[in-house]
């Protein structure tokens, strides 16, 4: 038996013995577990189902054990993500540091930002959330303003950021911030860690259509951030960023794959909704249609998906299909959004009362909420230029 | 010249346009929702005084006798603000109903009334909330001194803060889907009545109505004039349903229009990108589009042409998709304050996408429109 | 009883008495009456029926009686119009110069180039054609390069024009030419007249994917040109060409509405090669479907003609709907001609063999000739590009 | 590793973009329509040295068994440059006919010559012009020393070019629409079997057969394995369509990129216009997709995987929908030279119009898919 093998046996038997029953089977928003200054949980069973997989350090499995890390290998970190799929266990922590803050902090921190801040992502000590947006810059990210004056030892931090999720819920941010003025306007950006209890650092909800409001506002007014809080070089701010682009796409793509598609199967709806035949046909034959060529684009999708993983195992990757997946996800999603309330008619347009079931109200959010999925972490439109750049070849038009 | 407005009817596009903008702009929409009220009743009695209410009511019984197209044209522009009135369901549908039925003393004094403004009405017709019209469960039969009325209705807008609810209804004798029986005229006050109230995503007042063992005078059942008259109340609340739709997307178009104007990415207006561009005037040809179709509707459902009913789904089903496109790509084009509920493109999407489903979706009025054109 | 009246009942009498029966009802390729040196008939009664009207100057009926027109104002010319819809008569000559050339003549040429030329065309005695485009220059008319070299008295041209219609079989074209390279590249064009007699000219037929060719590719090897042929000034053809691009831009939509629209009802091929209820309804929903918003789409682009007609007569036309027909009208076109094919099925692909009816042959014939639709004339990306820029008032990219 | 292709059929894959590129390049298709001939006998047997025509054939009968994913490469490849040649309807279609028929000394020999390229065959199965697999009513009864057939087949590909047709065929008393009746080995030359051929815009060889009163003798008639095998034998078929509908839009795609580097207008290259890019870049995802799939139907049928029906359907419908935006958008982008006979563009979009055709529309392939499913 190899290792990887009695490591998988181990892992098994220790999640069969230690993840919960409850902590087990489709995850609802309501069964998240988030860190913080002053965490809570939804249950007793969650605490103890963190606590555990904390002190293993497989809330960050592929850390480095010093900084309260799993310390796997590549290929262990996958058998431990298969084993918990298989048991369908909850993530033990959910939180922006640990799949962006901390890869980039690994690869670009000081010694002493390393030491400090990792083990408490980690160990779920630290809820961050993440600025880089501002109001008017929108696609063009390198376009922002928010500026960090060098006052020798600290930066003075006048400005502000938008989109920030869970900003409000948050005890520490990292942000984009300029430093200098001079040269192209991706130069002169810095990557810097705030503590939002600093003074002058004030969050805001910002108030969706969909009602929702995950999203904050964050007002930086005379803001004093000790320059050994700066990640990577001073000015160079945007090479982590960039590094850190990437993590967001792909998780974009991943959050409109899984936990958004993965509600309300479409054929069920129509047969609800709309009848269906004894042979358990769609009674309406353009709602079937409809169905069959979201579902197909989906299978196409997922496939696509499926294809790439099997590329990069071969060493053969095309590595312009992964640029494909988040343009296609999203609207996919969207189209089915539509569909589903097409469908349900009014009960599908149901905002408050209890005049609507659960999905019917899942639906209208998601209507509206998904609205996001095509603007945010790339619109389809920077999506679509950069395909055409990347994949394409096609030559620079003088605007893009 | 049913295409093109008439002087009269373009000096009242000026003055709704005005009026709407200055005393019931989107800001007073969003007052009403703070405040949880219908609407503001100061504000209904200017309409009414501007002579709104009596548009489509009879000379005689007061009302100016204006036309469908008049008050099309005060939905579209009413929907360019999100005017919340009882404008399109008391004084347009709730009045063709009566305008369909038998003269009688309580017809004619309700119309009355309505025309002054003095009351306003409601129509409950549907009673499911897919859109099936000919389906009516609704029974009223003979009682004492009156009849006795059972049933439901679905989604009715304006029902509780309505002086009067016009429900169809059946005899308890007439065949399962005959809905061209009578409309009751039903106090919403009244004991007996069970209201329950819808909250849709463009949050108007909507209710489901159910109705048991209630018993009304003989004189508040009114007759139809004939077998035709519900399909023509339900294609004028189509058509103006239409009429809103385009209001709502030719407002969200202009916004966005003037917002990637305004807006700089990457160091240009990103109204300069030429795929922002060619999408933008495709939707100016659907908008081109639908305006002529949506007057073409209005015109023929007022002079009772004989292809009223089609034009009418081809003006629901272009609305409903020239609203999709337009709304979802007005938001698509603001980028993330598009999905912010401090901008207002975000509640054109929401009641368009309400008045998509309402009155029937696109696949029903295509399907519609092929069976009133053979095939 | 007005005098337009008057002219409505004699017009109306004339046209009975003289236009024969043969030449009434829907017209066909075959029974299009063409003008030339050698010129030919379709019928005995085609002769008869040109031989009336150009007696009477209504092959050209508003153009001035001295030049052999009718001489009719706006409002008689509209009437003669509408009897001869009426009766259905065909028209009794069909050429480019009618439509184009003539009305250029009338409002840029001398009067020497007036008196020699308008009258043959309303005659018929010369056919006419068109020489823009240059091979490699599309969309970009103005960048055209066929170069006519200043030699005193007269040009000597160089080059080559394409897509020039029924180039093969006419006697005369008109051209654009390259005078000068100096300034904006609209500048230094000159409009001229060309005799394809002339030593040097020759026009070649371009075979397309449809099977037909109608088209014509025209070449120009030392041709000399008397520059009293120049229409309007030199160098400055550029006028008169806006001023006729106007009119093919509006021939183009009307073809695309008329004579290629009217053929095979939707409808009808459905009921016949996918079968209907005893009700008369088509049986494959997804295609009824299709069908109704292809006829709602006519519909609503006939309807808006018939609006734009309405506010020019009430002088309220918004003068930025027309640019919108082609555009609208040629994209349906291509749509319904999918859509005919998707329904019959094999029997819509046939290319030769008499195993194919006509209704089958021309659907096949209109899907790839009409292919040209959304190209010629201004391709569909010029027209949204004109819409956007007149019509909305976006801001010029960098591009367009 | 079903989605990526292993080192063997790489290898086949680049053997084959060579070969068709240097042997069978569209001036090769262009003068076999000049000259009205249907192959190039030599270039087939340059084929058949390769093993192509042996590819599917099992190892026991001189085959090399490579498997329908082979297949699929050579159709994808031939497609990209419009290869007229006997491989889809002789090695591809026939050879999958005969292998899901029981054994028997004439299917063996037969499956052997078919291998060996000493013969062609052409395989007949649908009756109707519109896409209906399961009305089969060519009959063979009885008849003294074997059998006697009558009946008909609608747009058989190679028929007349071929050595013998496949044809399939049910008894008299079989149900009406049960086509898994069995396989009649006919030869096109013999007498009583009539030609109509067919000329569609791909310009390939098609023919409408009749046949009546024709004798076979006992042993051209051959079994087939089971039930499904019809099925299994047209999602082969399918699949293989999908597969050249797949190369078509490639191809005619990248020929276009080319383009729009190359082509300027107004001073710029079209291929730096916004419009044309974000066009050109859903195109690209389009393709990806349709990659994805074709390889997972071609492993699904190959396999015999339980979802191989579905996985064909969504093949096939995908590729009809994105040949039919990315060939027509080919067109279009090329401008004037588009609809040209001297460019090739035209010729793509007139081979993926018959195939989009052929074997189901995307209506017929979603239909079934959403039955597959459950819907």
């Amino acid at each position: 038996m190899s290792d990887l093998d009695a490591f998988r046996l181990e892992t098994r038997a220790w999640l069969e013995e230690n993840c919960p029953e409850s902590q087990r089977g489709p995850v609802t928003p309501d069964m998240v577990i988030w860190p913080g200054k002053n965490q809570t949980f939804p249950s007793d069973d969650a605490r103890l189902w963190f606590e555990r997989m904390r002190d293993k350090g497989w809330t960050c499995p592929d850390y480095p054990s010093e900084y309260a890390g799993g310390g796997l290998s590549r290929a262990e970190e996958a058998v431990l993500r298969e084993e918990m799929q298989r048991l369908n266990c909850c993530p033990p922590l959910t939180d922006q540091g640990i799949g962006m803050l901390g890869p980039a902090l690994l690869e670009f921190g000081t010694e002493q930002l390393k030491a400090e801040h990792i083990p408490k992502i980690a160990r779920g000590e630290l809820r961050w959330c993440q600025g880089y947006s501002e109001p008017g810059a929108g696609s063009d990210l390198a376009s922002l303003q928010c500026k960090a004056e060098d006052k020798g030892d600290h930066f003075l931090i006048n400005g502000t950021k938008i989109w920030t999720s869970y900003g409000v819920e948050s005890d520490w941010i990292f942000c984009l911030v300029r430093t200098s003025n001079e040269g192209p306007k991706q130069e002169g950006i810095t990557f810097i860690l705030v503590d939002m209890e600093t003074p002058g650092v004030k969050a805001k909800a910002i108030d969706l259509i969909s009602g929702a409001s995950e999203f904050a506002q964050v007002f930086f007014d005379d803001v004093k951030v000790p320059k050994t809080n700066v990640v990577g070089e001073i000015h160079k701010g945007w090479t982590v960023a960039k590094s850190l682009l990437k993590h967001e796409r792909k998780m974009m793509s991943e959050l409109s794959k899984g936990v958004l598609g993965g509600t309300a199967a479409l054929p069920d709806v129509a047969k609800e909704y709309l009848g269906s035949t004894d042979d358990g046909e769609i009674t309406e034959p353009l709602y079937r249609d409809a169905i069959a060529q979201y579902e197909m684009n989906m299978r196409a999708i997922g496939l696509t998906g499926y294809r790439t993983h099997q590329e990069a195992l071969a060493r053969k990757m095309d590595t312009n299909v992964p640029l494909i997946m988040k343009y296609l996800g999203t609207s996919e999603l969207q189209i089915k959004d539509e569909l589903l309330v097409d469908m349900m008619g009014l009960r599908g347009l149901g905002w408050k009362d209890e005049q609507f079931n659960e999905s019917e109200q899942r639906a209208t959010r998601e209507l509206l909420f998904n609205k996001a999925l095509t603007i945010a972490g790339g619109t389809n439109e920077i999506q679509l230029n950069i395909i055409a750049k990347r994949a394409l070849g096609l030559p620079k038009g003088p605007h893009s | 010249m049913s295409l093109v407005l008439t002087e009269e009817q373009s000096i009242l596009q000026q003055s709704a346009a005005e009026f709407y903008s200055s005393v019931m702009p989107v800001t007073a929409f969003r007052q009403l929702r703070e405040s949880e009220a219908v609407f503001d009743a100061e504000t209904w009695s200017q309409m009414v005084e501007l002579g709104w209410s009596s548009i489509m009511v009879p000379e005689e019984l007061g009302g100016l006798e204006f036309g469908l197209m008049g008050m099309g044209i005060l939905a579209i522009e009413g929907a360019r603000t999100l005017a919340k009135s009882p404008l399109t369901t008391s004084a347009a549908v709730s009045v063709a109903a009566l305008n369909f039925c038998k003269p009688s003393e309580q017809r004619d004094a309700l119309l009355s009334a309505l025309a002054a403004g003095e009351k306003m009405a409601a129509f409950a017709h549907l009673e499911t909330t897919q859109f099936k019209p000919a389906i009516i469960r609704t029974q009223s039969a003979s009682a004492a001194d009156g009849y006795n009325v059972n049933g439901s209705k679905s989604c009715v807008e304006n029902a509780q803060s309505s002086d009067v609810i016009l429900m169809t209804a059946r005899s308890p004798n007439a065949g399962f889907s005959e809905s061209d029986g009578f409309i009751l005229l039903i106090d919403p006050k009244a004991d007996g009545i069970e209201f329950n109230s819808v909250g849709l995503i463009d949050e108007r007042e909507y209710a489901d109505i159910s109705i048991s063992d209630f018993n009304i005078a003989k004189d508040e059942k009114l007759e139809w004039n004939d077998d035709a008259a519900v399909a023509q109340v339900l294609d004028t609340a189509t058509v103006i349903a239409a009429c809103e739709l385009y209001g709502c997307s030719l407002e969200a178009f202009e916004r966005t229009l003037e917002y990637v104007k305004d807006r700089e990415q990457f160091g240009n207006k990103i109204g300069s990108f030429q795929a922002l561009q060619h999408r933008l005037a495709h939707q100016y040809t659907q908008l081109e589009l639908l305006k002529t179709v949506v007057y073409d509707a209005l015109s023929a459902v007022e002079k009772n042409r004989k292809d009223a009913a089609l034009a009418v789904s081809h003006a629901k089903a272009l609305a409903n998709d020239t609203a999709r496109l337009v709304t979802t790509e007005a938001i698509q084009m603001h980028g993330g304050i598009g999905i912010t509920d401090e901008l207002d493109i975000g509640l054109f999407y929401k009641r368009a996408r309400v008045l998509r489903t309402m009155w029937g979706d696109s696949v029903y009025h295509r399907s519609r429109f092929a069976s009133l054109s053979g095939y």
